[in-house]
């Protein structure tokens, strides 16, 4: 019980004294910072699984407690802030706000996924959407408003929704904790237990970024903070998958009783997730394609991998889920990977317009390397975890039996192939411009935290079975059906096996025979200025423009247009316009400022009042 | 952080001198923004090797092997532009069977010249079967030249007074089952290029030109036909023996890629049938009625403008004489003044990257009329 | 071959213009000499009269007379008349308006003569760009007074060649010819 | 740096027989080169096939006269070819300047900057003469003979000084610290011979009768 | 069905048969387009020649460390891909190889080519890969669609599995029962080879041979022996699928026979515009694929 409180206490107290301290030195705010994510994780190492009892005021428990998914997501969780607490290590000029918000929305993220109970999870839940905002704000109100509103509003509607769901599980079955309410979920009537998921579903769904709620996403994720945006779009929307998970799966373990439309093996409730998890990945990697700005490019990519878990969970059986949580995985290290690298490339020139970029692998060669290892998992290329996760993702696809959204999965892993080599092209490669010429290599502390992201996703990518062989055992603890049948080195599926081994050392000799066949050819001469190209036989001097990088794929986006045209961006407008209206209707209506109108009004309002009363009995 | 506006320079580059997307020796420079390209900027002169000045130089017969190498892909017109100029002015009067072979020398060089442009066309395209059916074709045509003129593109044949000899004997039957094989590969090259559903999606409605815009912007020839104006120097200025000649000149609504390429195949036809009739009826008698001493021959005082033809668009000389031993002054108009670098250049704003090449391969733009 | 289509355009010219001398040359062909400033009125009223292909600018060095003569030539499609309408310039900084106003591609007639006679025309902005000839800082080339070959054998050094072939050991090429 | 030598035995073989071609026609031969190319005469038979770009040909044709514009670009193309490269002249004009020999843009002599190893005669050349000069091309490739690009790179001086004379060097070569010392040792030079050459002179047009002939 | 295939001499002698068997398609190729063309041609061993000529080259230019990366990686990724396609009934390196890995090892090569000619910096390049990435983007769905129909078909995602289904004569071919799926994948196939009409990341006349623009010398021998593997492991792909890739020399026969179908509608196509290719793929194939899909589902 007392480490619970050592562990919740080392993270306030740290962002209340960096909060206090921090203005006096920067070096102070960005030490407690890193000692507190220190501390806490060794205090989490020591914590084991069990269940800790906090009584709160007015006598009533909140229950935490930790098993084997919590520590899963909790590890991956410090790992990411570990990370950004390393990288925060070059920010000075961010305010001490910022450190102390940071550290109270990785506390938040935890304690969410240590909830046992419906108040710590939503006490938890809004401590997290608060300093989230709060984040977002921190350097400068008037550039960020829109997007933090944005986020403030669709988060806020996420959990009222959620307080509706879990509200209605506290009516029907009384209990507050979560294995109460498992025990009595059997009393619900089908009815209000379908309402209940739906609104958990839709409430968890607006964190992780559905098709229908994810407008808020891309700008968010773009507009905070560098540094803090890996941990944003890599570790809070897991948050959503985390209540995804729980609603799904745990508290509603019945559902397969519910005598439901059963369509592929899954229920009906899965099958339209499958459906919103393809379309979300499908249209959001074709958006991510013809975005200018490097970090609206990742944001939309995050969407779009999100897109992929949902569709993961919808197919409910072991495959479904193992693909679901490995890719949770994938996509936090990549997506902190690539974000931490555009960070570092922000902080060295200043702006994420691609087009204006070019060229950095001269000045920037390891961000280079390791935005290639970055893409290589996003894109899914067998040597790295992303194609674990995405292989046993297409395997429950086609195992499953559902042909058409598969399809639209792999079309959106292969848009992901476009966007990527926009991103690394438009950055890195190209011609270098003048006013990049003495950009320097990023500080060590970015470097450091690269190849700390780098090892887990190559080493996953090469020992799929490790990974698999985790999230099993996370399964079974859940009753629920895992995949048994993998080695170290190889996962087999029903459909087919993949030996990540094999194809390592394989791509590995296959490297070494072209690189023999490759120094048979001789010497090569050194080009002589970078205008020494092939253009036509002409002569350029420096400032001629020979970057190509705005629209990118122009040909593309005119073909696709009448797919892009369809935004929900422009629903909700739609839907904001409509609020208006109505409510400028009725205040022409109400308050005319005449006396008779107002009494007419309220005998109308009393007597629906009295009517409603009468009617209620649960 | 994407606040900030930076400034978009717009992507350069060159369909440059060196490139094999162009006809002839020939530059652009395009500033594109993704694919579509938002300036053109024709940049002649690579051939330029000063024509008119060495013309000034050379007695007048001199210059006849001289100007047949302006338009290198359609040579004659030049040569019997040069010679019709020089009759008008010194009043020379030229035998009826010279003016019937030199219509035939014309058109037998459109029909060639034609050949080579739709190979082009179909090339700039992907269509790599096409250059080589037609350009082999051609090939036999140039053999008919060869025995008629000594050689194959630059013949040196017609000259001030007629044309130099006289067709060599079983010269007609020999033209004529070349005529037939060419008239009856004009079917396969229409189920090539023209049935070719990727040709048709390629090329109809791509780099459309407004009809009363291509008079007023001096575009002349197959080009301006292609835009339904019956305009053709044949019937409108007629030289030669042109007006004893009956045919019909094409015309196509589209101004389109397509309906230029279209109007080139079927004035191949056309340019056939003439040949045939100026074979039946071509008369008998002198062929060369020679102007004396080249080295003293001095020509009148005086100028002419000369129109004829060109399977280019309306190719003119304007021929300028004090009396000397030597032309005052010859300005070559070449059809692709006005094609080459005005008309390229508003056509081109607005296309997309990959028609570039095509539309300057329907354009039949000849870098060296630009230059001279 | 009677000439009234082409008396009629002379008399059409011989309306609004009297300083105008125009006079036929042959069938299809009419000359008419005007002064410089007349010039840019007269293409616009012989194109309101269907005189809309614009067919060439000409240039002629009378070296003589010290005077450049520009020569319009203009092509009605209807009446299949041919003007060459004709002005005399100083040679030496002798100045025309442009036509683009009338007909933008006469931009192009206007550079090249420019470029090769050093008429200067105002109102044409592409005029210092390099048209054909590129980084050429010598006296505008078609004028009489440039002598080509006098250029050629002074700035292409052609003088003995055998010197040099043998310092670099070139050996004439006795490849062996076919039986 | 060793001596480099023309290829020999396999290299040699290999490099006669797959001739790579840089799509550049540069004068009026060109018109030549696709009947050369296409079904009736028909090049490719000996491997030789038109490239896109300088980086991946070995053959460069200057297929007939060359103005000074176009020389620019033909020695940029040239230096950007890897070696070994061969350079093949058509028609007269690239020996003495040819029938333009008296034209004040086009250059009279090809060999002043580029090495030549074969010429093939012809105000431009037909097809046959052509398809002669590849053949007798592979042959010389095979025996190792041509060594045009070793003459280059050894006399890159005198080849960069005869450039100079006619163009602006520092702009168009590869090599820029060479071509800014001999653009400034060839100013002077240079310079006096545009005196020499641009003299206003005019020549009465209608007397110039040639002597020796009865008037 | 040996479950990891290692026998070792297999390995080192498949990649060089493969390689010299894909530069005489190429040769054959060229060989064939001059038939049509009616001239002659050259001789079959041609590209063998132009890959031993261009390994002669000397200093062709470099323009960075990831340059030269570029076409190496691009050889081994193709390399690798062969690896685990089953040539002749064999798989080399299978763990009976899923036609899923395979789909993304071919993806590597053409990254790490489209990685090198970045790194040229020449933006000829960069638009010839565009149109490439686009041009994936369009074909791979079809591949994907008649794919995932064949996997329905036989309940398993392995090559030597399917093999063994359509062992046994003609009769027994997939490419009868699923016909409609065949014909969309060898639409998808006349993309993935780069044949007209797509072959626009390599136009000449508009982006002067693309992604090829600034490599010489050694690396375009690299990309010539890449893209000669690669014809052997995409027509391969087809082969295993709908052709029960028999016995080694029937093996090849059947590939060069789905090659010679590619050649034939290249010879007299010109190319699409790269949006219009890319409507067309996901348009008539793709709706050919899918209609094929939904048989095999109801029919499953």
């Amino acid at each position: 019980m007392m480490k619970l409180l050592y562990f919740i206490g080392c993270f306030s107290g740290g962002a209340l004294l960096a909060f206090l301290l921090g203005s006096f030195s920067p070096l102070l705010k960005k030490f407690i910072t890193f000692l507190a994510v220190i501390l806490g994780a060794v205090l989490f190492a020591t914590m084991g699984t069990s269940t800790y009892q906090l009584s709160l005021l007015f006598g009533n428990q909140v229950i935490f407690g930790i098993d084997t998914l919590t520590q899963f997501m909790v590890w991956m969780t410090l790992g990411i802030a570990f990370i950004v607490s390393l990288v925060l290590w070059s920010h000075s000029e961010l305010s001490p706000t910022f450190f102390a918000l940071f550290l109270l929305n990785v506390l938040g993220t935890v304690l969410i996924f240590m909830s046992r109970d419906i108040v710590s999870f939503f006490f938890s839940w809004e401590l997290m959407s608060w300093t989230a905002f709060g984040m977002i704000l921190s350097d400068g109100w008037e550039k960020k408003r829109s997007a933090a509103v944005k986020y403030f509003m669709w988060s806020a509607a996420g959990a009222y929704m959620v307080l509706i769901g879990f509200s209605i599980l506290f009516a029907a079955t009384s209990a507050i904790r979560f294995e109460n309410i498992v025990m009595s979920v059997g009393r619900v009537s089908h009815g209000w237990l379908i309402t209940a998921i739906a609104f958990l579903v839709a409430g968890f769904g607006v964190k992780a970024a559905m098709m229908p709620f994810h407008v808020w996403a891309p700008d968010a994720y773009s507009e905070s903070p560098h540094p803090f945006t890996g941990f944003f779009s890599g570790i809070l929307s897991k948050t959503g998958v985390y209540g995804i998970f729980i609603a799904f799966f745990y508290l509603a373990a019945r559902l397969e009783a519910v005598p439901m439309l059963r369509v592929h093996g899954t229920s009906i409730f899965g099958y339209i997730m499958v459906w919103i998890g393809a379309i979300t990945a499908f249209g959001a990697s074709l958006i991510a394609v013809h975005q200018e700005y490097g970090k609206k490019l990742l944001a939309w990519s995050s969407v779009s991998q999100l897109g992929y878990i949902i569709f993961a969970f919808g197919i409910a059986d072991s495959l479904g889920m193992t693909g679901a949580l490995s890719h949770a995985l994938a996509h936090a290290l990549f997506k902190a990977l690539l974000f931490t690298i555009l960070a570092g490339v922000i902080m060295r020139t200043g702006t994420d317009h691609m087009a204006s970029l070019g060229g950095l692998i001269k000045r920037m060669p390891l961000s280079f390397i390791f935005a290639v290892v970055g893409g290589l998992a996003l894109a899914g290329i067998p040597m790295t975890i992303g194609f674990t996760s995405k292989w046993i993702i297409y395997e429950a696809g086609i195992n499953g039996g559902y042909i058409f959204p598969t399809t639209l999965i792999f079309a959106a892993s292969t848009a992901a192939f476009l966007y990527y080599y926009r991103f690394v092209y438009s950055i890195f490669l190209g011609p270098l411009h003048e006013e990049h010429q003495n950009v320097k290599e990023v500080p060590a502390t970015y470097w450091i935290s690269y190849i700390l992201l780098a090892i887990p996703i190559f080493y996953f990518g090469l020992y799929p079975g490790k990974l698999v062989g985790i999230i099993s055992t996370i399964l079974q603890s859940y009753n629920l059906p895992a995949l048994t049948t993998y080695t170290a080195t190889s996962v087999t599926t029903p459909l087919g096996t993949f030996n990540g081994m094999v194809v390592g050392l394989g791509f590995g000799a296959a490297l070494i025979v072209g690189l023999i066949v490759y120094f048979i050819g001789g010497r090569v001469r050194k080009a002589a200025s970078q205008t020494d190209k092939y253009l036509a036989g002409e002569v350029v001097t420096n400032e001629f423009e020979l970057h190509y990088s705005v629209d990118f794929y122009r040909f593309l986006e005119r073909k696709l247009s009448w797919l892009l045209k369809i935004s929900a961006q422009k629903f909700y407008e739609f839907i904001g316009e409509l609020i208006r209206f109505v409510a400028d209707i009725n205040r022409k209506m109400f308050f005319c400022g005449n006396g008779q109108a107002y009494l007419y009004y309220m005998t109308i309002v009393l007597t629906i009042l009295i009517l409603s009363i009468w009617r209620i009995k649960p | 952080m994407n606040g900030k506006n930076e400034i978009i320079r717009e992507f350069e580059y060159f369909i440059g001198p060196q490139h094999p997307g162009i006809t002839g020796n020939f530059s652009i420079k395009l500033k594109a923004k993704g694919d579509v390209i938002l300036e053109a900027e024709a940049r002649p002169g690579y051939l330029h090797r000063g024509f008119e000045k060495l013309m000034e130089q050379r007695h007048w017969i001199k210059n006849v092997p001289m100007v047949c190498r302006i338009c290198v892909p359609d040579p004659d017109p030049n040569e019997v532009l040069y010679a019709m100029g020089v009759e008008e002015l010194a009043g020379l009067e030229v035998p009826e069977r010279a003016q019937w072979i030199r219509v035939m020398v014309l058109e037998m060089s459109r029909i060639q010249a034609h050949l080579s442009y739709l190979g082009g066309i179909s090339g700039a395209l992907g269509l790599y079967t096409a250059p080589q059916w037609m350009t082999g074709d051609r090939d036999y045509l140039l053999d008919r030249f060869e025995e008629l003129t000594g050689a194959r593109v630059y013949h040196i044949y017609t000259t001030p007074g007629g044309v130099r000899r006289d067709l060599p004997e079983g010269f007609e039957d020999r033209l004529r089952e070349t005529l037939d094989y060419i008239e009856k590969r004009l079917t396969d090259y229409y189920r090539l290029i023209f049935d070719n559903p990727v040709f048709q999606k390629r090329t109809i409605g791509v780099g459309t030109m407004d009809p009363d815009w291509a008079i007023e912007n001096g575009v002349t020839g197959p080009n301006l036909r292609a835009c339904g104006i019956k305009a053709d120097v044949r019937i409108d200025d007629p030289y030669l023996v042109y007006d004893q000649i009956e045919f019909e000149v094409p015309t196509e609504t589209g101004c389109d890629m397509f309906s230029r390429a279209m109007i080139r195949f079927q004035e191949i036809q056309q340019s056939i049938n003439i040949v045939r009739q100026v074979l039946d009826r071509m008369p008998k008698g002198p062929f060369l009625n020679k102007p004396g001493n080249p080295l003293m021959w001095r020509v009148p005082a005086g100028d002419v403008y000369v129109r004829v033809e060109s399977s280019k668009g309306e190719f003119g000389y304007y021929i300028v004489s004090d009396g000397g031993v030597k032309p005052y002054r010859v300005h070559v108009r070449g059809p692709s003044m006005t094609h080459g670098i005005h008309v390229i250049e508003t056509l081109l704003v607005g296309q997309r990257v990959a028609d570039v090449s095509p539309i300057m391969f329907s354009l039949d733009i000849c870098p060296p009329d630009i230059d001279r | 071959m009677s000439l009234e289509k082409e008396q009629k355009v002379v008399d059409l010219i011989k309306v609004s213009f009297e300083d105008a001398e125009a006079e036929i040359q042959r069938e299809r062909r009419v000359k008419v000499k005007v002064a410089p400033n007349r010039v840019f009125p007269l293409v616009a009223y012989l194109k309101g009269n269907g005189f809309k292909h614009f067919v060439a600018i000409s240039a002629v060095d009378w070296i003589r007379d010290g005077e450049i003569e520009l020569v319009y030539h203009l092509w009605n499609y209807d009446e299949k008349v041919h003007v060459m309408i004709k002005t005399r310039v100083p040679r030496d900084g002798g100045s025309m308006p442009t036509l683009k106003p009338l007909f933008n591609q006469a931009e192009t007639y206007e550079r090249d003569i420019h470029e090769f006679f050093g008429v200067h025309f105002e109102g044409n902005e592409k005029l210092d760009r390099e048209f054909i000839l590129e980084d050429w800082d010598g006296p505008p080339p078609m004028r009489k007074d440039f002598d080509t070959r006098l250029f050629s054998a002074e700035f292409y050094d052609q003088e003995d060649l055998e010197s040099e072939a043998l310092r670099l050991k070139i050996q004439p090429y006795k490849g062996h010819l076919k039986k | 740096m060793t001596k480099a030598k023309p290829p020999k035995g396999l290299k040699g073989w290999a490099q006669g027989r797959s001739l790579w071609m840089l799509h550049f026609c540069t004068g009026c031969g060109a018109i030549e080169m696709p009947p050369t190319m296409t079904s009736r005469y028909d090049m490719e038979r000996f491997g030789i096939t038109p490239m896109a770009t300088p980086r991946q040909a070995d053959l460069l044709l200057i297929t007939g006269y060359l103005t000074v514009k176009t020389l620019k670009r033909v020695i940029r193309s040239y230096e950007q070819m890897p070696e070994p490269k061969y350079v093949v002249g058509f028609g007269s004009c690239t020996v003495n300047g040819g029938m333009y020999w008296d034209s004040y843009n086009t250059i009279k002599r090809l060999d002043l900057y580029l090495p030549i190893d074969l010429y093939i005669a012809g105000c431009m050349p037909r097809p046959e003469a052509i398809i002669d000069g590849f053949t007798e091309l592979i042959e010389g490739i095979k025996k190792g003979k041509f060594d045009g690009w070793i003459r280059y790179k050894e006399n890159l001086e005198y080849y960069k000084r005869n450039q100079a004379m006619v163009m602006d060097i520092r702009k168009w070569s590869l090599d820029a610290e060479l071509a800014e010392r001999i653009w400034n040792e060839v100013q002077e030079e240079r310079r006096k011979r545009f005196e020499r050459a641009t003299v206003k002179h005019v020549y009465e047009l209608a007397e110039r009768i040639p002597e020796g002939l009865p008037k | 069905m040996n479950a990891v295939g290692l026998n070792i001499t297999w390995i080192i002698f498949m990649p060089i048969l493969v390689i010299i068997i894909g530069l005489f398609y190429l040769g054959a190729a060229r060989k064939i387009t001059a038939r049509i063309q009616n001239r002659y041609g050259p001789p079959i061993y041609q590209n063998i020649i132009d890959v031993i000529k261009l390994f002669s080259k000397k200093n062709p230019t470099n323009h960075g460390v990831m340059f030269s990366l570029g076409p190496v990686m691009a050889f081994s990724g193709m390399l690798i891909s062969l690896l685990f396609i089953p040539i002749g009934n064999k798989a080399l390196l299978s763990f009976n190889g899923d036609i899923i890995v395979l789909l993304y090892l071919l993806v590597i090569a053409p990254l790490g080519m489209a990685l090198g000619v970045g790194e040229g910096g020449n933006p000829m390049g960069t638009i010839g890969i565009a149109r490439a990435l686009t041009l994936m983007l369009g074909y791979e769905v079809v591949l994907v669609i008649s794919i995932i129909s064949v996997i329905l078909y036989t309940g398993s995602a392995s090559f030597m599995e399917i093999i063994k289904m359509q062992s046994g004569g003609v009769g027994h071919w997939f490419i009868w029962p699923l016909f409609l799926s065949a014909l969309a994948m060898d639409m998808a196939l006349q993309g993935m080879l780069g044949e007209k009409p797509f072959d626009q990341p390599v136009a000449p006349h508009e982006v002067a041979s693309g992604p090829m623009v600034e490599f010489g010398g050694k690396y375009l021998g690299l990309l010539q022996l890449y893209h000669a593997i690669g014809i052997v492991v995409e027509t391969g792909i087809f082969v295993n699928l709908f052709l029960g890739g028999g016995t080694l020399f029937w093996w090849f026969v059947k590939s060069f026979a789905v090659f010679f179908v590619a050649l034939l509608i290249n010879a007299v196509m010109p190319r699409f515009r790269i949006g219009q290719a890319f409507a067309f793929f996901w348009t008539y194939p793709a709706a050919i694929g899918l209609i094929g899909l939904i048989l095999v589902a109801i029919l499953k």
